[in-house]
């Protein structure tokens, strides 16, 4: 990337006032990236910035409360900071956010569906339209279009909303200017039976790793998380559908007007459920109720955390 | 007990110890006749009831969940149900993603001297619930227990 | 100002008849003031006096046909200038709410009626819509010297619920309508009395009485004329002025017009067009007086 | 835990439409429990004995009964139970009366229903836990906000009682609507002279501090230790100088100030002492009409002042009160009548307000006890008295009735007889609502001792006719219209909570009805508590009262701080949240939601945690619902209670 440099040296600049910065470098593979920590200037030079920066890096600030931590953000990212730091999780004065213009990062799991067995990768090759992965001596190319994730095309937020340093130059928010829920109209739309069933057959699988949870940027909870305690005891250990589903729900509920719609529970669902589905649907109904987004705006209040004595779009139900 | 079997859907209350509870012994007082489907919890106040628990609720096998707390304004907490109120409509408009009909869930007000009130929300919300019929029901650790099921009664 | 402003128009039977000239100055007043009015096509009575004391469906039938009418022009408010056409009309959208009523009526109509359409009195669109000020910027003649008291009746503005207009015990509409147009605003207390209305017929005495009443209070009040904006108290006022004269032993001459009339002689428009040779009492004196005070006024410029 | 359970009859108000000994015999399946009967009155003395002996017995550590509502007998159970030994938290009730057999008569399904209602409380019973509540010491001072009857009446009794007191005044002087009064009803006494000596009690008792012009700013605290901010606003004289003289305001030349206590029938001086018996006797400007802070020049005031006390930098001051119980004595305002456009909606001068009339009528108001039309100084002969002018009209937002004001009306049209022998009155009236000591003797005297014409009927219109205002109603008694000739109309405008009361509410946590009138405890047995502890109620702001009614409240809240005081420390209810310090993850959304402020930000070894204040908990359990890992748990009503109870009912 053109501004990648550019990014190395606003690094460079800031790191000796602080403790680590979050950045993204090559995995063990060319076709993964993973999260880098830079310490030192030696670690400088390893961050990549590339569509393979899935991990959405704001996951990491709540543990590292008291340390001064720069983080390197996409768009969508940087909603998850503005989220925590409304929440006062963390604080403005120990993070350093470094910003830049994203044009949408890669759905592994489509480039797998595209390519077939992903075994071997001995390079991957992008362009800004395209990219060339050789698997096995085996060269495939693909439109970057068609391996882009889902929240990318819809995305209104390329841009780092917040940032101490942004290189790069500033996409214009793209349309369409509304959040996109079609797939999700289209599911509400079955009859309620099919919804029932679909989600009891998704969640099936389900192996309570919660991995969904560990990389949700505001399940800040962790060890915490009321899926695992006895007192409270919402659920039990047992391997029955009924109590995975009911995590999602609690899930869900408690990202309530909070949830950035960064989708990494869903990409780190070992098993492909489709959960940000469930997100989607509370923040539409947030978005239709409160008329409010999560982490666009620092003084902001979340909606369930604060109430008006008239509430204009709550009609309730005539006895 | 499980539900008279052709005759009672489980319903459960949640009522805020200061008013609705107060008005549903309003209307035991009055003799104000009720179906007898509804069980009611108390709770101290409607911004105690944690959404979660009408989902744990259904989820566990109620056909229908009722709320009801204080006018908005004359909580006895000053602020409780107008949390309540948020957090009870979005939990109200999510459910029937996960395919539960809109009216399986109500909340509403009733003060502690609306006994008719309360006789009138019980009847109306029960009989809602008896034209919805039986909620879907998870039965057993897989899926294919409650879908079986579920094609079975189809057919 | 919004300078499209467009409705269908419902004249009402008594234009046709007693009020014709209310009528002609409503349709002047609005063609000066650029505002567009569309006769509502096939209109029929509103079925207010004497069907609705009869039978409240078969009233409301009248009415929700002629809606129906007005939604079929395409058009989502028509404005009358008779308060009891207005009432009735209103009255009939009110009642279809109710599902078993509307039942009731449409079951006596050709078709189900559409009965969404709002309608307005023409004077509330020109206050609400046009705008007094608006008004008060194409008023070439002002009515100098012309002391008059605004007299409203009893339904033109109630029930306030359903009216939605203007005070229902003080309202002042056209009180601002007549200061804009120059002319000497008397309170008049009376302003929502009842005439006597229909009661001209069989008890003729309580018209007599109530009317004379007003007369009387408008007199006290030093009012040269009375402006209204219901054709049945303007008829009972004027019409019958010489008879209550003669049942009260007065000698009230006051000119009563309508408020279209003297708003269209403000806009320049003639006499004629406006029917003023249409009222009983005669307002020529007082007609005269008016340019009188204008010409000294300007000689005076 | 063995848990026995108690099924009661309620006599046959239970057992005739529930079979007690069916639900019984289903309760000792239940986990947990090891004992169960039916039993014939609970609540009795046998009834309770039985548990205390059961207890013993068979070595209970939880009961259940399922009797009426918990609102009815649970304090009742809960002293049974800690009788036996057991902590009284070891306990739930079901309500098998109110929920179950009174409304329904399916026997055989309200069985069924009482056994589920029994099992939920068995199952949140065993996650019960014994409660202790905590004591702590408390500031045996009293706040007392407002200096109407019932505030002075309040503030004297604690005052003997040997309490410190604290009276903040909003307007400059105390007296509130009483000292407006000329004579008070049905003795026709002088109301300053009754009320005179009381208000100079006020300010020599050596037990009470008295703040007026002064607001309150804040509350902060609990019941025993409130702290409370007080505004004292700007009076631009310096009271400890002023010798309420009065020559300031003989020589002020702006005339034209607002005359509030005068209920604005005349003016007043920009600096003005609102009446000669005020107290305190202390002067002050009105910034509004004041041509030295308006415009900087005039100045007038400073220079005639023999004490020098004139200060036109003055600022607002706040002080901070600390008490242990405050009492709400408001007050009320009138209604705003000139909604009502059939009686002129304020157009016509000579239509006034019976409070205007009272400042008329006494002989310290403006027009020195004569009456006098506003419009020309005239004496009237008619007086036309409208009653129910923001009372029993819902068309208004108004249906309750205000209560007082055929009194008054009956007073006032005794009163213009004997200012004016020949006049006549006329009072427009609904019902005559005179219930009380002498009450009705009085109104019926003024029908006839003194022929006031009472017409039952209500006014449709006023207008005015020549000088006069004809004054049009029906006569429903007689079934006819009725038209006078009145010179004056008085209005009988009826209360409505102060102005600013909910606001006040809002700072001392209190709840308020749509009207804005503050809600007592208890619609009968609580009258002059709220529901947060150690705030008290007296007087109109809990709802229109007559005079007698608000010394009787003012009496009454000082007797309850005067309870409250007789002990050294206070106990405090244990059904509080508490929070699990390792869950506590420090995000603070508890604190944001609590609505009582008892959720403070702590730092335990380095983290923050929330830690809530007991004593302030009002246990409405806001804070558990909103944790999102529920680290804060409110006692008693726990998630895992709750989820109990919900399992106990919806086993899949």
């Amino acid at each position: 990337m053109k501004f990648q440099e550019e990014l190395k040296e606003s690094i460079r600049k800031a790191l000796p006032e602080l403790d680590v910065v979050i950045g993204w470098c090559g995995s063990f593979d060319p076709l993964h990236a993973t999260p880098h920590f830079i310490y030192g200037e030696e670690d400088i030079e390893k961050l990549e910035i590339s569509p393979l920066n899935v991990h959405n890096l704001a996951t990491y600030l709540p543990g590292m409360r008291g340390k001064k931590v720069g983080v390197v953000v996409k768009g969508c990212d940087s909603r998850s900071v503005v989220e925590l730091l409304q929440e006062k999780l963390i604080s403005r004065d120990d993070i350093t956010i470094f910003g830049f213009p994203c044009t949408g990062v890669i759905d592994q799991s489509k480039v797998k569906k595209a390519i077939g067995y992903v075994g071997n990768v001995q390079s991957c090759d992008m362009s800004d339209e395209s990219l060339v992965v050789v698997v096995d001596d085996k060269p495939h190319s693909l439109k970057l279009s068609e391996v882009l994730a889902e929240k990318c095309k819809s995305c209104r937020y390329p841009d780092a909303i917040i940032s101490d340093y942004f290189v790069g130059d500033r996409i214009a928010k793209k349309d369409p200017a509304e959040p996109n829920y079609k797939e999700l109209e289209k599911f509400e739309k079955l009859a309620v039976s099919e919804r029932f069933g679909y989600w009891l057959k998704e969640l099936d699988r389900c192996i309570r790793c919660y991995a969904c949870r560990s990389a949700c940027p505001l399940c800040v909870c962790r060890d915490h998380c009321i899926a695992e305690s006895r007192d409270p005891h919402w659920l039990s250990q047992e391997n029955n559908v009924r109590d995975k589903l009911m995590f999602q729900v609690i899930h869900a509920y408690h990202m309530a007007g909070r949830c950035t719609e960064c989708g990494e529970c869903q990409r780190a669902c070992p098993v492909d459920i489709p959960i940000l589905m469930l997100k989607q649907k509370m923040n539409k109904e947030v978005l239709d109720i409160f008329n409010y987004e999560a982490g666009v705006n620092l003084k902001d209040t979340p909606p369930l955390l604060s109430f008006k004595m008239e509430e204009e779009n709550i009609t309730e139900k005539d006895w | 007990m499980p539900v008279l079997e052709g005759k009672e859907l489980r319903i459960v209350g949640f009522l805020c110890n200061w008013c609705s509870y107060g008005g549903a012994d309003t209307a035991g007082v009055g003799r104000f006749n009720q179906p007898t489907d509804l069980r009611i919890i108390k709770v101290p106040c409607s911004g105690r009831i944690d959404p979660l628990f009408i989902v744990k609720a259904l989820m566990n096998g109620a056909d229908g969940v009722l709320v009801s707390g204080c006018h908005p304004r004359d909580c006895h907490y000053s602020e409780g149900n107008f949390y309540a109120r948020r957090r009870l409509e979005i939990m109200q408009k999510f459910l029937p993603i996960l395919g539960y009909e809109p009216g399986r869930f109500e909340y509403t007000w009733v003060s502690a001297s609306e006994g008719q009130r309360w006789q009138q929300v019980v009847t109306e919300f029960t009989d809602q619930i008896h034209k919805l019929g039986p909620a879907p029901k998870i039965v057993g650790p897989e899926a294919s227990d409650t879908l079986s099921l579920m094609q079975a009664a189809l057919k | 100002m919004n300078t499209s402003l467009n409705y269908a128009y419902y004249p009402g039977c008594s234009s046709t008849g007693t009020s014709v000239e209310y009528d002609m100055s409503s349709r002047a007043i609005c063609a000066a003031l650029g505002i567009q009015l569309q006769d509502v096509p096939d209109w029929s009575c509103c079925g207010s006096t004497p069907a609705h004391t009869v039978d409240h469906s078969l009233s409301s039938a009248l009415s929700a046909r002629n809606l129906d009418q007005v939604a079929s022009m395409g058009l989502d408010s028509c404005i009358t200038p008779c308060p009891s056409c207005l009432a009735n009309l209103k009255t009939a959208k009110h009642k279809m709410q109710d599902e078993n009523f509307r039942d009731k009526v449409n079951k006596l109509l050709e078709k189900p009626a559409n009965t969404q359409v709002e309608t307005k009195s023409v004077l509330q669109i020109l206050v609400e819509d046009y705008g007094i000020e608006n008004i008060k910027k194409k008023v070439v003649k002002p009515l100098t010297g012309l002391v008059v008291g605004a007299y409203y009746g009893c339904i033109l503005n109630r029930p306030a619920e359903l009216m939605q207009f203007d005070s229902r015990e003080h309202p002042m509409a056209m009180d601002n309508i007549m200061e804009a147009l120059g002319a000497t605003v008397v309170p008049f207390p009376l302003k929502v009395e009842c005439c006597g209305a229909s009661f001209g017929i069989p008890r003729k005495d309580v018209v007599m009485r109530l009317s004379g009443k007003l007369l009387d209070t408008a007199q006290e009040i030093g009012a040269l004329a009375l402006v209204t904006a219901c054709p049945l108290c303007q008829m009972n006022l004027d019409m019958r002025q010489s008879q209550i004269n003669r049942a009260n032993g007065t000698k009230h001459n006051i000119p009563i017009f309508y408020f279209t009339q003297l708003l269209g002689l403000a806009l320049g428009l003639t006499e004629k067009e406006l029917g003023m040779d249409k009222l009983c009492v005669s307002p020529r004196t007082l007609l005269n007086s008016i340019a009188k005070e204008e010409q000294i006024k300007e000689k005076a410029a | 835990m063995k848990i026995g359970v108690f099924v009661c009859h309620c006599g046959s108000n239970i057992e005739a439409t529930v079979d007690t000994a069916t639900v019984a015999a289903a309760a000792r399946e239940f986990p947990g429990v090891v004992f169960a009967t039916d039993t014939m009155y609970t609540c009795s003395e046998p009834g309770q004995d039985e548990i205390v002996d059961a207890i013993k017995e068979h070595n209970l550590d939880g009961i259940v009964v399922a009797s009426c509502s918990p609102r009815m007998h649970e304090q009742t159970f809960r002293r049974t139970v800690e009788r036996a030994g057991l902590n009284k938290y070891l306990f739930e009730m079901a309500n098998i009366r109110e929920h179950v057999s009174w409304i329904g008569k399916d026997r055989e399904a309200n069985t069924n229903k009482a056994v589920d209602l029994v099992r939920m409380a068995s199952e949140k019973l065993m996650n019960n836990q014994p409660l202790y509540p905590k004591k702590f010491t408390i500031n045996k001072r009293v706040l007392i906000i407002g200096g109407g009857v019932a505030g002075i009446q309040a503030a004297l009794d604690c005052a003997d009682g040997g309490l410190e007191v604290v009276m903040v005044e909003k307007t400059s002087t105390i007296g509130g609507k009483m000292a407006k009064l000329d004579k008070t009803f049905p003795t026709v006494d002088c109301s300053s002279c009754i009320l005179g000596p009381r208000m100079v009690d006020v300010a020599q008792h050596p037990n009470i501090t008295l703040y007026a012009f002064s607001e309150i700013e804040e509350i902060n605290g609990y019941v025993g230790n409130f702290e409370i901010k007080v505004k004292k606003k700007a009076t631009y004289v310096d009271w400890d100088a002023c010798t309420g003289c009065g020559i300031c305001m003989e020589k002020c030349p702006s005339k034209k100030a607002t005359d509030t206590f005068n209920e604005e029938i005349d003016f007043t001086k920009a600096i003005n002492i609102p009446f000669a018996q005020a107290i305190p006797k202390k002067a002050k400007i009105d910034p509004e009409f004041c041509t030295m802070l308006k415009k900087g020049k005039c100045g007038v005031c400073a220079k005639v002042c023999p004490s020098g006390c004139i200060d036109y930098e003055m600022k607002d001051e706040f002080i901070t009160e600390k008490v242990g119980a405050i009492v709400t004595a408001t007050g009320f305002d009138l209604f705003d009548w000139t909604v009502y456009e059939e009686y002129g909606g304020g157009r016509y001068p000579d239509v006034i307000t019976s409070l205007q009339y009272e400042r008329m009528l006494s002989a310290s108001g403006p027009t020195g006890g004569h009456i006098k039309r506003p419009s020309d100084g005239k004496e009237p002969k008619d007086v036309v008295f409208i009653q129910c002018v923001g009372s029993r009209d819902k068309s208004v937002g108004r249906p309750y009735c205000t209560g007082f004001c055929c009194m008054y009306t009956a007073k006032q049209a005794i009163l213009t007889k004997d200012h004016l022998p020949g006049s006549q009155s006329y009072v427009f009236y609904m019902d005559i609502r005179a219930a009380g000591k002498l009450y009705d003797e009085f109104t019926r005297r003024a029908m006839e001792e003194y022929d006031t014409n009472y017409i039952r009927g209500r006014v449709s219109m006023i207008y005015p006719k020549g000088d006069k205002l004809l004054v049009r109603g029906a006569d429903t008694l007689m079934g006819t219209q009725v038209e006078v000739d009145a010179d004056l109309v008085v209005l009988a405008v009826g209360a409505e909570a102060s102005k600013g009361a909910s606001k006040l509410a809002e700072k001392l946590r209190i709840s308020y009805d749509s009207y804005g009138f503050y809600m007592e405890g208890h619609p009968k047995l609580k009258p002059v508590e709220t529901n947060t502890a150690g705030v008290y109620l007296a007087g109109a702001c809990q709802g229109p009262k007559d005079i007698p009614s608000s010394v009787a409240q003012g009496s009454a809240a000082a007797a309850k701080v005067l309870g409250l005081f007789s002990k050294d420390q206070l106990e405090s209810d244990p059904q509080v949240s508490t929070v699990d310090i390792k869950r506590c993850i420090g995000c603070g959304k508890c604190i944001q939601t609590c609505p009582f402020g008892a959720i403070k930000e702590i730092d335990f070894r380095g983290m923050i945690k929330a830690n809530v204040i007991e004593t302030i908990c009002q246990g409405c359990g806001i804070c558990t619902s909103t944790c999102p890992q529920g680290a804060v748990q409110l006692q008693h009503s726990t998630d895992n209670q709750i989820l109990s109870e919900v399992n106990a009912l919806c086993q899949f």
